[in-house]
């Protein structure tokens, strides 16, 4: 017997310019672009104005229900539980319509096939829209990376404000992600940082 | 009682609004609409009804108690009304009052 | 009787109501956490041998063991854990015979940057610093080994011929 | 002055109706003409108090709003198999109509503009409700309790009517 | 006629409310285009079939049984304000007129038009 | 009438289908018509994958399978391979086995119950379980260091021995088991408004579960007696004692019943493990690198969704040549099309909830 | 403190007419003071009863709630209104743009007339009207349409199938409502809410009518669609009904509408039932409108706490339950009011 196929032995698995384009290709086929990231206009923008609705933004995420893999047990469910408690900061309002969410918490593995409802829903959601990526699935595809099925990072297909590695991260971790993205809204120095 | 609004108003108000159900009643294709139509006439009798009843027999209550008898007969009427409606839409792919022109169905 | 759950149903929850909470207040507040704890990984520059078990044993290609032979010895040059790519398994933990690399309880990896996930532990000055002190017990042992084999020569010979060849040894003494 | 403001009110109130009326029956969605109906069965409730009839108004906005017109739309969704644009269109007689419509009104306006209203100057009593309930169910008994009747024959009529088909009607 | 105005009064804010919310949140709120955002949502694929199904009779059943339920009540409350005026004459008169009604229903009851289906 | 039907995509994104499961359905008013089921979402590939990696090295992955019963899934591998290799496990392993094995049967099962209160819209009944499911995952992180995901289980033993405080921590949660276990039947159980949306919904009579090649509670659920740690005993389950709980109609509040009680059961085995449990080693004497000879076994343990088998075929390298697993739910949901048409839309949201259904194990 | 409100009231009235303009001017700046007042007062109710449903649910489900924004998280909402104001309104394409907007728009007419009518306590009642309660649940039921009309412009599978359910669900639940009221009405022989307060004065009405006050629960809690019966916001079988399509502001409105709906029901609950604003064992040095706010809010306080008891039920189930078991239970206890009414009367005379 010998065994063809999966040949892992490179050691190099970030993926590199070749592997992004046939990443991008095999999803176009899928139906499955990167998110077209509109340009983002206002008809009254005051920079206190604002910042008081920046305040406001940051004190209340309502994430979108919407789990794709182990990570959402943890991500989306033990950290509303009893123990955790997400809704201490006001983050607990699970909305199942992305009209509703501002932040899409993806929480899993996202594979080729799911790819182009992540980009859908995330285009669906009024802006502004937040998003964080969650896992070693969600960063980078994680365990499967040399997966045919798996897209390399949710940031190939939608942009990413904070990345959250871990495999599942626990729940408290995911407390300080939404935390690190409040401090992202209220201040965006911070990140530039 | 004052004299800055007298029944000629709530009549002419009444019949204006009773011409624009008759219009309706006779001029759409929808049966649904022809029964709408036919609610904004009841409608305008209802108003002339109360109105006489402000103006002529305040005490004796008869234009409230007759239009409490039309909205009744009018709630029966639409229920029936559209019964029929879906019935015959059951049977024939037609809400279109011009193809009902059979007699049997 | 119809009712008599919901009733019981009322009666469980209003006990809740005024009961214990059982929330962590977490920034605050921590739980502890085992000692087993997959975190943040921590690596020790001094205690790894460079033996690549701990690049074998993982499952994804996280760690990225870069070495250097310098004076026919292993030397760690680089010593990069792609968190991206990790499944905190702990295989790589416990393949290392050194307790090399270790798993931290810090679990707040979160970052702004998908490029900074990544933690390259081996720092250029430590890599220096082993070098040198590499070279310097090279050198040393070098030395060691050359005045030990010096001396053992030396004392072969003088065994073997203690009498006859006196006056070499002396010369090359006097050189070293 | 109390009568300026009502004739304000009934200006804007009569307004309503009829502006709400005519979107009745001119606009093409057919729901959408359900929807304007509502607002004009508001208004007519409004006409209503401006008539002292409170309690026929308040009936007004529970029945015909809140009733009538949710069934109407639940009949439309029922029946409605095609796009509900283009949902209301005209017919044929639609020069007669509006020659029919207009005659009326002009006559009716007519008559009721010439008419001498002897007018009673006695107030409508502020208590409606407990002053004709007993009227109704003494002097118009026989219509209350046929209004019973025809409710329940209304409703067991209509039920007979949209029964669904059994068997075959409904399959694929 | 004086309390119908606040009444219309309240309704008009009521109203204005509604649009003042709405206005200020059109002035400030941040826009963008892209390609499905104005997209009917359907769990996150594209939508499927139309919405415009035909549905049920059941919805037009429980509406009708409303409706004349609703017109009984237009005569429960007057007879209930004049309860005492009215006396046992009255009572048993409504009695008929509820029992008629309750007929209707017990034939809704027994057609199945109170399944839901 | 004829009503016009009427297509309705559940999910991907769907709070209440577990993940990225996709049901179309026809509707015919409320009622189902036709279930068309489209799974794969959260195909990862799992099983190719695998065959790039050492064995040692598969073992986290199984954990990505049913991650609601990660150890569970880490058994069935590691049973297969010492199957293949014909390693005999120390006593101590297999008890510690057996304790983390049941621990996190009831875990699954009060993730199962918790998302089945939550589906029929008990939000309350999800948080108590999800409350008292946090100290199995606090015991799981102790022995193992990860909460949902431990690769606690190795070729021949396990990772670690039992941590300091660990036993006392289990007993208590064993003697406090029965007190939750109370409150979920006071709060979710017994409430008339659950029983009548679930009794007599959906039932699957016995034969129909066998020729649907059902397992698990759901198979339990219909009548029939088929568990396999009494059926075929492994590991060391011919040593305890405990009792098969069985439903009669296998409807939806059976299915879900069940897995109530079989969280007593699993308490009652570990209970018997924690008093048995031996000195010892607690693992078997394998080579470092791992190289089974050229052959090939397949091993079955009853996970928390049913029958959880695992197929490995070696050819003699240290890297397996094709592992595949046989994944409950995913055979399970086999049925599900067939057994909601006629079911109306909000009984479809409590038949895949009774379903228990893991996506990373149906998808792979 | 009892007479405070009407004192200012008065106070304000005192002030401009001596400042010498005219009564109608006079009276609708006082109508105008007062609504300000009541609409100050129903939003504060409700940015609070949202907060307390997130501090109820939570303390039910052993959590701690919303603690961060503000001292005990109580600005928690008013951030989310702040965001909910800050997020783009989509108005997605195939759908009628005006009527999109309208419903929101509407969603608040129907209870912010409703509160015109309410009385706050002794003599704090904007209008008194004699058909009060008939009025009450005549514009209450209008919500219906508006939501009708929300689910219906969506042009969406889920807002259809949605909006269609909750209306047949309201309106069922609407006859149970208003023959439960027809029992008080009966005992009390007016329509007018002051008077059924008063006429409580010696025994309240949900000792005379238990079965009606339950019927009165239930159906109010079908009413606001709240679990059990929350099948507009059925979230595990149709998103969020109605309102799926509805973002910022728009959902904002129904959000918060929701929250108006469930203060009006419980109002008229304490009011029918549970004796208005009198207080019960003499304690009369509390004033008569902290004990309608304190009656209103051991309502709300049940329906939270059904709320985050039960699951939800099953349409044909809450449909059979309505028609089969509250309509009949209700008719019936009018015919024992009925009797018992007459019997009283008459053994009085
Ligand atoms: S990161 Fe790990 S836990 Fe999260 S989805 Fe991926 S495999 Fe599962
Ligand atoms: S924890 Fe596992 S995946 Fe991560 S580096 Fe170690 S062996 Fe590799
Ligand atoms: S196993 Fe340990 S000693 Fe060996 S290379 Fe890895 S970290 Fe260094």
């Amino acid at each position: 017997m010998e065994i063809t196929g999966g040949d892992n032995n490179s050691c190099d698995q970030q993926p590199n310019e070749e592997m992004i384009d046939e990443t991008t290709k095999r999803l176009k086929r899928l139906g499955a672009e990167p998110a077209v990231i509109g340009e983002v206009t206002r008809v009254v923008s005051v920079g206190p104005l604002e910042k008081i609705l920046n305040l406001g933004r940051a004190n209340s995420f309502w994430p979108l229900g919407f789990g794709l893999a182990c990570c959402a047990i943890e991500g989306l469910m033990t950290s509303n539980t009893a123990r955790f408690d997400l809704s201490r900061f006001g983050y607990e309002v699970m909305r199942a319509s992305p009209r509703q969410a501002d932040l899409m918490l993806v929480c899993g593995t996202v594979t080729k096939k799911a790819a182009p409802f992540v980009v859908r829903l995330y285009e669906q959601m009024p802006d502004p829209k937040y998003v964080i990526a969650m896992g070693s699935c969600a960063i980078s595809g994680g365990p499967f990376v040399d997966s045919y099925n798996v897209v390399p990072g949710v940031d190939q297909l939608i942009p990413v404000d904070v990345y959250l590695p871990g495999c599942p991260p626990r729940p408290d971790a995911t407390i300080h992600a939404f935390m690190k993205l409040k401090e992202k809204i209220l201040n965006l120095e911070v990140v530039k940082k | 009682m004052g004299t800055g609004l007298n029944p000629s108003y709530f009549i002419g108000l009444s019949a204006a609004l009773f011409a624009i159900g008759m219009y309706g009643a006779l001029s759409k294709k929808n049966i649904i609409s022809v029964l709408i139509s036919i609610e904004l006439m009841l409608c305008a009798v209802n108003i002339n009804l109360v109105a006489f009843n402000k103006f002529l027999t305040p005490d004796a209550f008869l234009g409230q108690i007759f239009a409490i008898f039309i909205i009744t007969v009018a709630a029966a009427e639409v229920g029936l009304g559209l019964a029929l409606i879906i019935a015959i839409s059951r049977r024939r792919e037609t809400n279109n009052l011009d193809d009902l022109d059979w007699l049997r169905w | 009787m119809f009712g008599k759950g919901l009733l019981k149903g009322l009666k469980i929850t209003i006990g809740r109501f005024f009961g214990k909470k059982s929330t962590v207040q977490y920034p605050e507040e921590r739980l502890p956490l085992p000692d087993r704890f997959y975190g943040k990984p921590d690596f020790h520059y001094d205690k790894c041998i460079a033996c690549n078990l701990c690049v074998n044993a993982c499952p994804n290609k996280v760690i990225k063991l870069g070495t250097e032979t310098v004076e026919k010895k292993k030397v760690v040059t680089g010593y990069h854990f792609d968190q991206q790519y990790c499944l905190f398994c702990g295989l790589c933990e416990e393949a290392c015979p050194t307790d090399a690399i270790k798993f931290t309880k810090d679990f707040e990896l979160t970052t702004y940057d998908r490029d900074t996930i990544g933690i390259e532990f081996v720092k250029q000055g430590q890599i220096d610093k082993k070098i040198k002190e590499v070279k310097q017990a090279a050198a040393e042992k070098a030395a060691a080994a050359e005045k030990a084999a010096a001396e053992k020569a030396a004392a072969e010979t003088k065994s073997q011929t203690e009498e006859a060849d006196k006056a070499e040894t002396t010369n090359k003494e006097g050189g070293a | 002055m109390e009568n300026v403001y009502e004739l304000i009110a009934f200006i804007l109130l009569g307004g309503m109706v009829l502006g709400s009326a005519l979107l009745v029956v001119t606009l093409k969605n057919l729901v959408h003409s359900v929807l304007s109906l509502i607002v004009t069965f508001i208004a007519v409730a409004g006409i209503f108090l401006l008539l002292n009839a409170d309690f026929l108004a308040a009936v007004q906005v529970l029945v015909y709003a809140g009733g009538v017109c949710i069934m109407v739309v639940f009949a439309v969704m029922l029946v409605q198999r095609t796009d509900m644009e283009e949902s209301n269109p005209v017919n044929w007689r639609f020069g007669f109509a509006t020659l029919l419509g207009g005659g009326i009104f002009i006559l009716i306006g007519l008559f009721a503009a010439r008419s001498q209203w002897m007018l009673t100057g006695t107030e409508v009593p502020k208590d409606t409700v407990g002053t004709f309930a007993p009227i109704l169910l003494t002097e118009f008994v026989i219509p209350f309790e046929v209004a019973a009747i025809l409710l329940t024959v209304a409703l067991t009529g209509a039920l007979l009517l949209v029964k669904e088909v059994k068997a075959n009607g409904d399959g694929s | 006629m004086s309390e119908w105005v606040g009444v219309a009064l309240f309704i008009v804010a009521g109203l204005a409310f509604g649009i003042v919310g709405i206005g200020v949140s059109f002035l400030v709120h941040p826009r963008s285009k892209n390609r499905y955002k104005l997209e009917t949502y359907e769990c996150g694929i594209p939508a499927e079939g139309s919405a415009w199904g035909r549905f049920r009779t059941q919805y037009f059943t429980f509406a009708l049984i409303f409706v004349i339920f609703d017109v009984e009540v237009i005569y429960l409350f007057p007879w209930a304000v004049s309860f005492v005026q009215l006396g046992l004459a009255g009572l048993i008169k409504m009695f008929i007129f509820i029992f008629i009604l309750v007929l209707g229903l017990w034939y809704a009851w027994k057609e199945g038009a109170l399944e839901w289906k | 009438m004829k009503t016009q039907e009427m297509l309705i995509n559940v999910g991907p994104q769907h709070p209440s289908t577990h993940g990225v499961f996709r049901v179309v359905l026809t509707l015919d008013g409320e009622t189902v018509v036709k279930a068309n089921s489209v799974p794969g979402y959260l195909h990862r590939g799992i099983e190719k994958i695998l065959e790039s990696r050492t064995y040692p090295q598969v073992l986290p992955y199984t954990d990505r399978l049913d991650y609601l019963a990660g150890l569970l899934m880490n058994w069935g591998y590691v049973n297969a391979m010492e199957e293949l290799m014909d390693t005999e496990v120390p006593e101590r392993a297999e008890h510690i086995r057996v304790i983390m094995g049941e621990l996190q049967r009831i875990a699954s099962h009060l993730v199962a119950t918790a998302a089945y209160s939550g589906d029929v819209g008990g939000l309350t009944g999800f948080i108590y379980c999800f409350r008292d499911r946090e100290d199995i995952m606090d015991m799981i992180e102790m022995v193992s260091g990860a909460r949902l995901t431990p690769s606690y289980m190795r070729i021949g033993g396990v990772a670690a021995d039992l941590p300091d405080g660990f036993l006392e921590k289990c007993q208590k949660f064993i003697d406090y088991l029965p007190t939750a276990i109370e409150e979920y039947n006071g709060l979710i159980t017994g409430n008339e408004i659950f029983q009548h949306r679930t009794k007599k919904v959906a039932p699957i009579t016995a034969e129909r579960a066998i020729n649907m090649s059902l397992s698990g509670p759901i198979l339990r659920a219909s009548g029939v007696n088929y568990d396999l740690r009494k059926a075929r005993p492994y590991s060391i389950y011919d040593r305890f004692e405990f009792d098969v709980p069985l439903g009669s109609n296998g409807d939806c509040f059976d299915r879900f019943y069940l897995r109530v009680l079989e969280m007593t059961e699993s308490a009652r085995i570990i209970r018997q493990a924690l008093d048995k449990l031996p000195d010892g080693p607690i693992n078997a004497k394998v080579p470092k690198i791992i190289k089974p000879a050229v052959g090939e076994a397949y091993a079955e343990i009853e996970s928390s969704k049913g029958i959880m088998g695992v197929y490995v075929v070696s050819d003699g390298s240290t890297k397996p040549y094709r592992i595949h697993f046989r994944r409950p739910s995913f055979i399970n949901l086999g049925h599900f099309d067939e057994l909601i048409q006629g079911w109306k839309i909000a009984d479809v949201i409590a038949i895949l909830g009774s379903f228990d259904i893991v996506l990373g194990e149906v998808d792979c | 403190m009892e007479n405070i409100f009407v004192n200012a009231a008065g106070g304000i009235r005192n002030l401009l007419e001596s400042a010498g303009l005219p009564s109608l001017v006079v009276d609708i700046s006082i109508m105008t003071t007062i609504f300000v007042a009541i609409l100050v007062f129903v939003l504060l109710n409700v940015l609070w009863l949202v907060y307390m449903e997130r501090k109820v649910s939570a303390y039910i489900q052993c959590r701690i709630g919303p603690n961060r924004v503000g001292p005990m998280g109580i600005f928690q909402t008013i951030a989310d209104t702040v965001k909910l104001i800050s997020k783009e309104i989509i108005i997605p394409k195939n759908t009628n743009k005006k009527l999109f907007l309208l419903a929101p728009v509407m969603i608040f007419m129907p209870p912010m007339a409703v509160f015109a009518v309410t009385p706050f306590g002794k003599g704090m009642v904007a209008l008194d009207l004699n058909i009060g309660v008939y009025y009450f649940v005549a514009l209450a039921s209008l919500s219906t349409v508006v939501i009708w009309m929300a689910g219906w412009t969506s042009n969406n599978k889920y807002s259809l199938l949605g909006s269609m359910r909750v209306v047949a669900q309201m309106v069922s639940y609407e006859v149970p409502l208003l023959l439960s009221i027809v029992g008080v009405v009966l005992l009390t022989g007016t329509m007018n809410l002051t008077g059924i307060i008063t006429a409580q004065q010696s025994v309240w009405m949900i000792f005379l009518q238990p079965v009606a006050f339950l019927i009165y629960l239930i159906a109010a809690v079908a009413e606001t669609n709240r679990t059990p019966f929350d099948l507009v916001e059925g979230e595990s079988e149709i998103i969020t009904g109605p309102f799926t399509e509805y973002s910022g502001m728009g959902f904002a409105f129904f959000f918060l509408a929701e929250y108006a709906n469930v203060l009006l029901v419980s109002m008229l609950a304490s009011i029918l039932f549970l004796g208005g604003w009198l207080a019960p064992f003499g304690l009369t040095f509390i004033p008569s409108w902290i004990w309608l706010l304190l009656k209103v809010y051991l309502v709300i306080f049940l329906l939270m706490w059904f709320r985050w008891t039960y699951p939800r039920t099953r349409i044909d189930q809450m449909m059979a339950f309505c028609w089969k078991v509250l309509v009949p239970l209700a008719i019936v206890n009018i015919f024992v009011t009925g009797i018992g009414k007459y019997l009283y009367e008459s053994v009085r005379w």
